[in-house]
């Protein structure tokens, strides 16, 4: 092995330099920071890093304070439905925008604008929209409807649906463009022999056609499953988390301990699960996606 | 002038051996075709020799100099690939002076060298073109100038013609044959279409899963066939094989399979063949005659014709064994009529069932 | 492109009774779906034309009575943050002094991490771009803290490069992925008989794929721009009190409160902001669209 | 204190940065970080830049929106080896750590010569003593849990004066109910829920109360009837809160009173700087009630500046110069006047400061009724974790036996 790895490396040495910005941002941007954050988690670190070890103290308070754990169920709530809308909805708009509509282009941007917005204007503009006194709600109110009620910013039970709508507004354009480049790449023979075969067209899409842009569709789930780990600005701008810890999300948790509240201790803890969860879901899909058939020998 | 040499090369992808132990020697000006099904590791092997795979163990000479480990471009070869490879952002101009110009060649020699290679080829009024704008056989005889203007010693061919239609492709073959005797430079050709390979080889390497099966003439490796694979893997239409056993009666030998028997006694076995020895037998279709009255004629019932335009392609069953067997068109041969055939047994071969390996 | 069969493709002859419902039904959904993605938008817009006066009075939807371009000029030039009022001006110069850099620096090593990755063999490569991968799904906030201090040793903490780096480092994930899925749908032969053709490593990346990486650097210019114009909390954590972006200026004048909120000035404020991406978006949307056809999204 | 205020929306994103090299080459430039961005906070700071530029110095204003932000900018300018010459915190334990690090200078120098230990209120004194050396300069004390009322909406509820119990607040409210007004102007934000919960504790259980379970963290007076009292009068208030307050700034909340459409609200003294802004006038158009029992505590807050760890001479004067000018007692006259809160010395002249101002200084003036404000109490986290207790008490359905074993537990544990 020692003198052909000499060879081997010898031979492609300006692409092993080349890779050493990447090698050298993952060892230490992200390996280094992430271990860094593993080492803190179990120390009593609170406004400064500690260097103490306490064990797993920290993730017992974190499992045991219920702002942390209804971070988490928010999540799992948004991811869920985040998800299954924008993709639903992305698809939908794909294959109608699809069907040789006039002013194709025009409906393309519009539905692909939010994407180019940040998170903290969605959030805010959405919150002002939502505001029972300013919004809908003031509107349809000053039409006459006086018992009109879209109160979901202002009413625990609701505020993750407003949360997920404005969310949803501004990712599933993406989606939407993912799904209609998939769609331009399908082959018009496919099509040709559907209608041969007398297939109606629902049938198709379902049972031809999505399984035909699983690339696509794993990517767009991807990045859409990457804002969802990272959700915060929209939360912080739209709800601050309110009413009351109805809209907090893990991301936010650890911000707040890590800075509000002087606790890098227990936000270490925090973004450990959350980088283990990460790691357990994305992993088998990162690999099954990008690395399994990647039989490309140069 | 260049001979090429690999030695107990071992080439593997992962842990996936692709090339096991090979040993092979092309000699100068040779035009060896690499031939075999895909997957068999031939393009593999090619890529190895031009420098563009590593191999994980044995060696590779040209001309006797190590050259296992050297970079591509110092190895004095001109490769033509399967999808062209052209540079799709220039134009053909630049496709073919690219690898001069990176050399540092004086412009003018590389303007002279072009304009060569673009007559040769008959591509001379395409030079200011893009490659989208070609058809497929410009934009092969693109991707062929483009190795010749390298002034190789060497030619690796990966399946060039394989995208081409039938008609193209019967030209460009002639092209490159006429380019060979041109040239009389050293080619390894790949290629899966046996029609190639015995047409434009010196010698053909049948390859199977990494390891050369034969290496041998044209005519050898199609009449010889060192075992069962390379026997029905060249041909069209393919070679019969008939299972069944060796039978001594008196001083003659005879192939039997149920009720079939064929009196094989001038066959020049490699090996003592025993009576009783299970075998193969494999028999080409033009090697089945149409009786002129023979002695030796066997009588067999038609079930089947497919007229090949210049013969007829026929199914018969002889005493329970059916063979497939060439006919000319005027030979009165229909389909659930009784037909009468001879059988050139030197032509045929036996292969052991066990090994597959000729006997 | 358009495949030419699709159910309810235009077809010469006249269309049945059941496809003009059809063609009506893919119009309405369309429409009002359209109409929900400009809502905001237009709100942000109307609001941003009314005087303060009308839009206490007034409904958040009505078009502005006395169309006023005040709020406009006011977030632009002299909205305050503190003791200074400058408005948006400086941030937006220091937005574009951050993201040109970013920008092309990030997606240069984007396209020679994925060249390096798809074509050339280098061991351990994979596991460090599934580290990479992995590492895009970390919140932010977890690698801030210790790159601060990183950052702080190197004397780059709050400076352009150092908010630069920032951005290169949080945009590799992405970028790698789009060139390494890009270029792994180009023939490997090109690779190949570039090498023979004597090009080396940088020759091959700068003569022949880079020429051919168009269609995929525009998806990854939209991205990129998106992402560091839209960025607040890297440019506040490292840009430095010199180099604040725009986004950070929004966030301190809409959050300036002096008694009622401008309304308007926060609008035109977010809507000045978001220029950049939107103008991006409409001008290369299509591009967009195609670049991601070309492959950049294939497994 | 305000800063926490201050956290609307995108502000509490995190970690402000905002380096700048800070200008050695010209004496006595003072780079100082803070929050105060709104109108009244900026004329404010504004007293303090002017006054230091008077004196010889440059001051060079760093606002970043938002408290924590600004506060986290300022502890990562520290930590990065960078700092600024001054950072403003609130009297509180954010900064105590890092005094421990020893990342902070002392102000003892200062100090002694103005002889803090007599001129500051013990609490006060008391929070920035740290070891027996002064690290921050106090420069107002803001009391967070004052009662604003709209003269025109209480009136028109015909209540003929302001409460003086909890009883008869509660018994306005209904009537400011009955009358249409809404009673209680609040912000749903997590520390306007908190605000009012300290309000309700302090004017319930009274001091005694309050220091017990938020400085002793006693087990009894977790369980004792009288917080299960403050519990479930805190609870009670919810219906007098109108449906769109969740999300509502504190000053949307008081722009409510100043347009007599609410009737109280509970808010520090800053929310005087709105009134005053509107044109509004002490006693004519609003009031403020201190308490609601004549013993009603007296709850210390406020605002603090720290000077980071320099060994740079110039800026040690510059410091010491900052330290000098915001306790300048006439410069803290004019500040506070503006921001709303009281001096911080006990020998300036009240006669120039408003009635709501004095009646503060003159209950000041009992140090049985002085409390330090709970964030002086406890550590960060430890406040975070109550204040997550009472927004979820005040958002979500919750039995006061499940509110009382969370408060131990964030107390205790």
């Amino acid at each position: 092995m020692g003198a052909e790895f000499t060879r081997h490396v010898r031979r492609n040495l300006v692409a092993y330099i080349a890779l050493l910005p990447m090698a050298a941002v993952v060892i230490f941007a992200y390996l280094g920071t992430m271990a860094w954050s593993v080492r803190l988690s179990f120390s009593s670190s609170k406004l400064l890093p500690r260097n103490d070890f306490v064990g797993f103290a920290q993730y017992v308070t974190l499992f045991d304070t219920s702002r942390w754990l209804t971070s988490l169920g928010n999540l799992a709530v948004i991811a869920f439905f985040f998800l299954l809308i924008c993709f639903v909805l992305g698809c939908l708009l794909a294959i109608f925008i699809d069907q040789n509509v006039r002013a194709e282009s025009l409906f393309r941007t519009v539905f692909l604008y939010p994407y180019a917005m940040s998170f903290v204007v969605a959030g805010l503009i959405w919150q002002w929209i939502l505001n029972p006194d300013l919004g809908i709600q003031a509107t349809m109110r000053g039409f006459g409807f006086s018992g009109f009620v879209l109160d979901w910013v202002v009413n625990p039970r609701m505020v993750l649906y407003a949360v997920i709508l404005a969310t949803v507004w501004h990712g599933s354009g993406l989606v939407m463009a993912l799904i209609l480049a998939g769609l331009r790449g399908i082959d018009g023979e496919i099509w040709r022999a559907t209608r041969i075969d007398g297939i109606p067209a629902w049938r198709v899409y379902l049972s031809i056609v999505l399984p035909m842009l699983r690339p696509m569709i794993i990517t767009s789930l991807v990045l859409l499953s990457i804002s969802i780990v990272k959700m915060y600005d929209v939360v912080v701008a739209m709800t601050n988390g309110g009413p009351g810890t109805a809209s907090e999300v893990p991301a936010k948790f650890i911000m707040d301990n890590l800075f509000e509240r002087a606790n890098i201790g227990l936000a270490t803890a925090a973004s450990t699960v959350m980088l283990i969860t990460v790691l357990l879901v994305m992993a088998p899909v990162i690999y099954s996606q990008y690395f399994r058939k990647s039989g490309r020998a140069a | 002038m260049s001979s090429v040499s690999l030695e107990n090369l071992d080439i593997s992808y992962g842990n996936v051996p692709i090339v096991k132990k090979l040993d092979l020697t092309i000699r100068d000006g040779e035009f060896l075709v690499l031939l075999g099904p895909s997957g068999c590791g031939k393009s593999t092997l090619l890529s190895a020799i031009g420098g563009l795979t590593d191999v994980s163990g044995g060696r590779i000479l040209f001309n006797d100099k190590d050259v296992t480990w050297t970079d591509p471009k110092d190895r004095g070869i001109g490769m033509v690939f399967q999808s062209y490879a052209l540079y799709p952002t220039m134009s053909v101009e630049r496709n073919l002076s690219f690898g001069l110009r990176i050399a540092g060649i004086d412009r003018a020699i590389i303007e002279r060298k072009v304009k060569w290679a673009a007559e040769l080829l008959q591509i001379a009024h395409l030079l200011d073109r893009k490659p989208s704008a070609l058809s497929g056989g410009q934009r092969q005889r693109v991707a062929i100038g483009r190795a010749l203007v390298r002034d190789a010693d060497i030619f690796l061919f990966d399946e060039p013609l394989s995208n081409l239609d039938a008609k193209l492709r019967a030209e460009l073959r002639l092209e490159i044959k006429k380019l060979h005797k041109t040239l009389k430079s050293t080619m390894i050709y790949v290629t899966h279409d046996q029609i190639e390979a015995l047409t434009l080889a010196d010698r053909i390497a049948v390859m199977k899963d990494g390891i050369i099966q034969q290496l041998d003439t044209p005519l050898n490796v199609y009449n010889k066939p060192a075992n069962e694979f390379v026997g029905s893997f060249l041909g069209s239409p393919a070679m019969n094989k008939v299972e069944g056993q060796l039978a001594a009666d008196g001083d003659r030998l005879f192939f039997a399979a149920g009720d079939f028997r064929l009196d094989v006694s001038r066959y020049l076995f490699a090996q003592t063949a025993e009576s009783g020895r299970k075998v193969v037998l494999g028999l080409r279709p033009e090697h089945i005659l149409p009786a002129s009255g023979s002695a030796a004629a066997i009588e067999g019932k038609v079930s089947l014709v497919e007229p090949m335009g210049s013969s007829i392609l026929a199914w018969s069953v002889f005493d329970g064994v059916s063979l497939s067997h060439l006919v000319g068109q005027d030979d009165g041969c229909e389909a659930d009529r009784a037909f009468a055939v001879t059988i050139d047994v030197q032509k045929a071969s036996f292969f052991d069932v066990e090994t597959g390996w000729r006997l | 492109m358009m495949p030419q069969a699709k159910p309810a493709a235009a077809a010469k002859r006249p269309l049945t009774y059941q496809e003009v419902w059809g063609r009506a039904g893919i119009y309405a959904f369309l429409g009002v779906l359209a109409l929900f993605f400009l809502l905001p938008l237009y709100v942000m817009l109307v609001t941003s034309f009314k005087s303060m006066d009308e839009i206490r009075l007034g409904l958040i939807f009505s078009l502005p009575q006395q169309f006023t371009v005040d709020a406009w000029v006011k977030a632009w030039t002299s909205a305050c943050t503190g003791l200074e009022c400058t408005g948006l001006r400086v941030g937006f110069g220091n937005s574009v002094k951050i993201l040109l850099p970013s920008v092309v620096f990030s997606i240069l090593l984007g396209a020679l991490n994925g060249y390096a990755l798809s074509f050339w063999k280098v061991k351990g490569a994979n596991v460090l771009f599934a580290c990479l991968l992995l590492g895009s799904f970390i919140p932010y906030q977890v690698f801030i803290y210790p790159l601060v201090r990183v950052y702080a040793q190197t004397g780059i903490y709050g400076s352009l490069p150092g908010i630069v780096l920032t951005h290169v480092i949080f945009g590799m994930p992405v970028m790698t992925l789009l060139f390494r899925n890009y270029y792994s749908g180009l023939p490997v032969e090109l690779f190949k008989a570039a090498r023979i053709d004597g090009a080396g490593f940088w020759k091959i990346f700068i003569a022949i794929i880079l020429p051919m990486s168009v269609p995929i650097a525009i998806v990854a210019v939209i991205m990129q721009v998106t992402a560091i114009w839209n960025d607040f909390l890297l440019g506040l954590v490292f840009a430095g009190r010199e180099n604040l972006p725009m986004t950070v200026q929004l966030n301190n004048i809409v959050n300036t409160t002096t008694g009622e909120r401008a309304y308007n000035v926060n609008m035109a404020a977010t809507v000045l902001t978001s220029l950049v991406p939107l103008a991006v978006y409409l001008l290369s949307g299509r591009w967009f669209v195609r670049g991601i056809a070309s492959g950049a999204v294939k497994g | 204190m305000i800063a926490m205020k201050q956290m609307v929306a995108v502000s509490a994103i995190a970690l402000a940065a905002a380096t700048g090299i800070a200008r050695a080459e010209e004496p006595l430039n003072a780079e100082v970080i803070h929050w105060w961005t709104s109108g009244g906070e900026s004329a404010a700071i504004a007293v303090f830049a002017d006054a230091f530029n008077a004196a010889g110095g440059k001051w060079v204003d760093n606002a970043v929106a938002g408290g924590s932000a600004a506060r986290s900018a300022a502890i990562n300018r520290i930590i990065g080896g960078d700092p600024s010459t001054a950072a403003l915190f609130n009297t509180s334990r954010q900064y105590h750590e890092i005094i421990g690090e020893g990342l902070l200078n002392d102000i003892d120098a200062v100090a002694s010569k103005n002889d803090w230990d007599k001129v500051l209120p013990a609490p006060i004194a008391n929070a920035v003593k740290v070891d027996g050396k002064y690290y921050a300069a106090p420069v107002n004390i803001h009391m967070p849990l004052w009662i604003w009322y709209s003269v025109a909406a209480l009136d028109k509820a015909g209540i003929d004066k302001p409460p003086e119990t909890m009883e008869q607040f509660l018994a306005d409210l209904d009537k400011l109910k009955a009358a249409g007004i809404i009673p209680l102007a609040l912000g749903g934000q997590r520390w306007q829920e908190n605000s009012l919960f300290s309000a309700v504790l302090t004017n319930v259980g009274g001091a005694k109360l309050w220091t017990s379970v938020y400085g002793d963290k006693d087990e009894a007076a977790i369980r004792s009837p009288e917080f299960r009292k403050v519990i479930e009068t805190f609870v009670s208030l919810k219906p007098y809160v109108d449906q769109a307050s969740q999300g509502r700034n504190w000053n949307d909340a008081t722009a409510l009173l100043i347009k007599d459409e609410a009737g109280f609200q509970v808010m520090g003294d800053w929310a005087k700087g709105e009134f005053k802004q509107a044109n509004k006038e002490i006693g004519k158009d609003y009031g403020c009630i201190p308490g609601l029992r004549p013993d009603a505590p007296y709850v210390l807050g406020g605002d603090v500046f720290v000077f980071p760890k320099t060994d740079d001479a110039e800026q040690v004067k510059a410091q010491h110069l900052l330290v000098e000018i915001m306790t300048d007692p006439d410069v803290q006259v004019k500040f506070n006047n503006l921001k709303g809160s009281i001096p911080i010395r006990s020998d300036v002249d009240v006669s120039s400061l408003d009635a709501c101002a004095q009646l503060g200084m003159k209950i000041m003036s009992d140090p049985a009724r002085q409390v330090p404000d709970a964030s002086q109490m406890m550590e960060e986290f430890v406040y975070g974790s109550v204040q997550d207790i009472v927004t979820e008490l005040w958002n979500t359905p919750m039995t006061v036996d499940q509110a009382i074993d969370r408060f131990e537990k964030a107390l205790k544990g």
